[in-house]
């Protein structure tokens, strides 16, 4: 298969499919109830479990040591959920975003975000019906786990080479919008592979769709980021 | 923000135990997923609309609303299933070309997707039944008999509370800047957002502190404990239920095995 | 001004999104240039009827009208009407964003696209204005409520806008301060002839600065008309979970229950001085005629 | 009781951590049994003397007694006075934090440690109080603000203390909403023999609801004493950003302005009915003498 040939088709089609589905649609990123297989839910369920109990952990330390931390925790918690119900706007139309988790995550870490992901996640199912008790565990590795891990982890990198803050911020954020992007992807990829092409075209095909919401959007977080944190810091 | 949570809270099943409602829809989820099979995922979304809409009291038209909302992420995702792209037209059922290769559908592909619209509609009606019947509170009691940890339930109700807190007030502060026009254009959106986005969170620290000096002032020693109300929970037949399920279960095992359907 | 009314609604119906009546089959006239009182209790569909005039809140049925023409709820329309009908809300800290006093004042100027000098301008004489001038530059959350809710006055003021509304200006303020904003609004009335629109429900303000009054309850109008006559409704005035002031009060019950006659109303302390001064200048005559 | 006074302040000098003077040396005595106002203008110190009686704001300078005893500010000191002296705030969305009414109001018996059914009795004994009961497996986001506002109290008057602080008890409340709830800690005090302290500057509600004053100017004390004294200092209240109510103005300006001769001062309707009352009669007698 022409791998080039394929790459150009592929996109704009995609564009087009989802345009067309109207799949400009926010929460994107979240897989909806009954989505996934019984096996690949508890296999996500496994791999987010470890995150989960370790910030757990730390949580339990943190509010030990200091019992106001509960309530400002909460009420981290309450704020990345607002946060993420504003809508922005992005170059496709109105988008909901993860903000808040990835602001969570460079200034709290990004173990305790995994704890307060899994309960905003939760919410967001029961109250909004975005995602769902049986892809709690794939939803909260791609948000909660994998994108403030990738955040914290490029904001100290970045931040330890003397990049400037702002600019740690957002790469921080940005990359970590699109590992979330990127990962859900790849739990879509290996549920449904391509009758044709296998697991590879499915990612492709995944990663096609969500790129026309998710890239730009990644962006937006990255300099929406910075712009909070820039006025958080200045006080 | 219209959550189900208005619902749940006026639901005429709110008063049956949480652990009851969990037991009614929690296993046909579980079902569904394993039988994959379009009859059996119809026959649970019929059951469960029906429990919501005739015993929960929720009106038709506000549950179909509901229904269609994750319509979006169902189209994009099975419409990404279903399609395909290959150099060889031959394995489609039908296709357009772009370019030297073609768009289109295979059978199995095709089949994946309309099982898959299904059982997602069958599991949403199952979360819906969940949440249009009992509020978050109640799940958070029925989470303590699960051997859920304090500390986490603690955090879920804590945090149940401060969203609808949080989300009033950003909906007060995104009015006012609204009002001066803080939404007319791109550029200026964005300033509007970030500068909501940092206040809230500046309110969202004073809040937690006031919030610890009143409990501190109510005896807080660092563990919340409270009493649940006593009275009101209504205690269906656990036979009843248990036959239910195990018909349910009896029926999605014959069609699996490929004995109904 | 060719139209004594700058705002009106027609049979104005509102519901919020979720499912909450605000409003119920609302008619009522803004007369231009004059400071019109807003009241109700909790709940009545005072602060929604602002967000209404404003254009926050859409009709579900009825219509607003701005200066005869209906609202045009377009981008552009709703810029237009914002930049003519000012909104000063209740809690100044869901207000006010910015990290310094300057900068929150410029938010709407802003937004409008002004030429800086003259959005400077705007800023210095808005600061003047409300008297703020020497907190330009401090932080937000380093002032105290009353200056707050001044600020937040002036980022609306220096948008120039033909109309204020104003909910619940006094709320939270001590009576002094109260006073002196109130005081404020009425002559800023005067010397620019700015319509005014007060919701509140300090009832006792309402005779001393407002002109007209409407009595809302349940998002209804249970009555509009000058506040002069408001005494005249106090059955109304009561349903909406509002009271007489309290001078009104003791001059209801002097007459109605301790037999005094008296040549009229009163509401104000000015009012109760000359309606009582009669009975004094009698008293006296009566002391001369003794002594 | 032993002593006439629960609670009392000797040279209290508080300072917020970002050095902001609080209380400056205050010396009051709260009596067994009353209702006291503390009076003043916003950032008097009427709140932070609140959070001193119950332990939160610690002194820099001076000491705090709560029956004879200074506090005790070691956690068991602590846990016991706040099952005595119990606190309601004045924004319930800052004190409420529970999922549902019951749960909240529950918070501070488990607190205490009550076994369950003494504990189940005293949250439905707070709830009927109140009037929420109907209201108990409500979320608290459900909630009117009003209704918000009984629920905070409830949650402390549960706790049985033997005195109660109020934070601005009315504020944000309509006028008719204002005067049930102070009718409400009125008849409390006069049943349960509670000592009430309410921190306000809504002064109507002073001489209606309250048997002594405290007015508060920048963390000092201007004046304590009986509220039907409180009329000869007048010069004090209006210092501290606060004035006279409405009625006992009106008999001011009377006496002093418009030469009446009345037998007393008033401050409330009632009083003022029954001083203007004679003038009436005089006025009657007028008639008579001269028909």
């Amino acid at each position: 298969m022409n791998n080039l040939k394929f790459r150009f088709v592929a996109v704009p089609s995609m564009v087009a499919g989802m345009i067309l589905f109207g799949g400009g649609e926010a929460w994107a990123m979240h897989i909806m109830e009954g989505f996934l297989p019984p096996s690949w839910s508890l296999f996500w369920t496994a791999v987010s479990l470890p995150f989960f109990v370790l910030g757990f952990r730390s949580m339990r330390k943190i509010v030990a040591d200091n019992p106001r931390m509960k309530l400002l925790l909460a009420m981290v918690g309450a704020f990345a959920f607002v946060l993420s119900s504003l809508k922005i706007p992005s170059v496709t139309g109105s988008c909901s975003h993860p903000t808040g988790v990835g602001l969570g995550a460079i200034m709290f870490g990004p173990s305790v975000m995994s704890v307060l992901g899994a309960i905003v996640l939760l919410f967001q199912a029961l109250l909004l019906a975005h995602g769902g008790l049986t892809t709690l565990g794939a939803n909260l590795f791609s948000m909660g786990i994998a994108g403030p891990f990738v955040s914290y982890g490029i904001y100290k990198l970045a931040d330890g080479m003397k990049a400037p803050r702002s600019m740690a911020v957002f790469l921080g954020a940005a990359l970590g919008d699109l590992v979330t992007y990127v990962v859900t992807s790849l739990q879509l990829a290996a549920a449904f592979p391509s009758t044709t092409g296998g697991f590879a075209a499915a990612m492709f095909k995944f990663l096609g769709i969500f790129a026309v919401t998710q890239v730009p959007l990644a962006v937006s977080e990255g300099i929406l980021t910075v712009m909070v944190y820039n006025t958080i810091r200045s006080y | 923000m219209r959550t189900l949570d208005h619902y749940a809270a006026s639901s005429r099943l709110r008063d049956v135990a949480p652990g009851y409602k969990l037991l009614y829809a929690l296993p046909p989820i579980a079902m569904v997923l394993w039988v994959d099979s379009v009859p059996f995922s119809l026959l649970v979304f019929g059951l469960m609309s029906a429990s919501v809409v005739m015993k929960g009291g929720v009106r038709p038209g506000d549950y179909l609303r509901w229904l269609l909302l994750p319509a979006a992420f169902l189209m994009t995702g099975t419409a990404a299933v279903a399609f395909d792209i290959s150099v060889h037209q031959e394995s489609f059922l039908f296709s357009i070309p772009v370019g030297s290769a073609f768009i289109g559908v295979t059978s199995a592909g095709l089949a994946m997707a309309i099982h898959l619209a299904f059982k997602a509609m069958a599991s949403v009606s199952c979360l819906y039944f969940i949440a249009f019947t009992t509020p978050v509170a109640d799940l958070g009691r029925s989470m303590s008999a699960l051997g859920v940890p304090g500390l986490f339930i603690e955090m879920t109700l804590l945090i149940y509370r401060f969203v609808f807190l949080l989300f009033e007030t950003a909906s007060e502060m995104a009015t006012a800047q609204r009002s001066r026009l803080g939404y007319a254009g791109t550029a200026v959106s964005f300033r509007s957002l970030a500068l909501l986005a940092s206040n809230l969170f500046f309110f969202s620290a004073r809040r937690a502190e006031e919030v610890y000096v009143a409990m501190e002032c109510r005896g807080y020693d660092g563990s919340i404990r409270v009493l649940a109300p006593s009275s009101g929970e209504r205690q269906p037949s656990f036979a009843g239920l248990v036959l239910l399920e195990l018909v349910l279960l009896g029926l999605a095992v014959a069609t699996h095995f490929g004995r109904f359907f | 001004m060719a139209s004594p009314d700058i705002l009106r609604t027609e049979a104005l119906r509102c519901v919020w999104p979720d499912g909450t009546v605000a409003l119920d089959g609302v008619d009522l006239s803004i007369r231009t240039g004059e400071v019109t009182a807003l009241l109700g209790g909790n709940g009545a569909g005072k602060s929604s009827l602002l967000l209404g005039f404003n254009g926050i809140l859409k009709p579900s049925l009825g219509r607003v009208l701005f200066g005869d023409e209906p609202l045009d709820y377009s981008a552009k329309g709703l810029k237009a009407l914002r930049q003519e009908v000012g909104i000063v809300f209740q809690n100044p800290d869901a207000q006010l964003f910015a990290s310094s006093v300057y900068e929150d004042i410029s938010f709407g100027l802003c937004n409008l696209g002004l030429p800086e000098p003259e959005a400077r301008r705007r800023i210095d004489a808005a600061m003047e204005l409300v008297g703020v001038a020497e907190l330009a530059r401090k932080p937000v959350h380093h002032l105290s409520f009353g200056q707050k809710k001044r600020v937040a006055l002036a980022g609306v003021l220096a948008m120039e806008p033909s109309v204020l509304l104003l909910d619940e200006p006094t709320a939270g303020l001590d009576p002094q301060g109260a006073d002196a904003i109130m005081r404020f609004i009425r002559d800023l009335q005067s010397t620019s002839g700015m319509t005014v629109v007060v919701a509140t429900h300090d009832i006792e303000m309402v005779p001393l600065f407002c002109d007209r009054a409407c009595v809302m309850e349940r998002g209804r109008v249970l009555f509009e008309g000058e506040v002069t006559s408001m005494f005249e409704h106090r059955d109304l005035i009561r349903q909406a979970g509002l009271r007489l002031p309290r001078i009104a009060h003791l001059i209801e019950i002097l007459v109605s229950k301790d037999g005094f006659t008296l040549p009229g109303n009163a509401m104000t302390i000015g009012q109760a001085r000359k309606i009582l001064k009669q009975l004094n200048v009698k008293s006296d005559e009566n002391k001369s005629v003794q002594g």
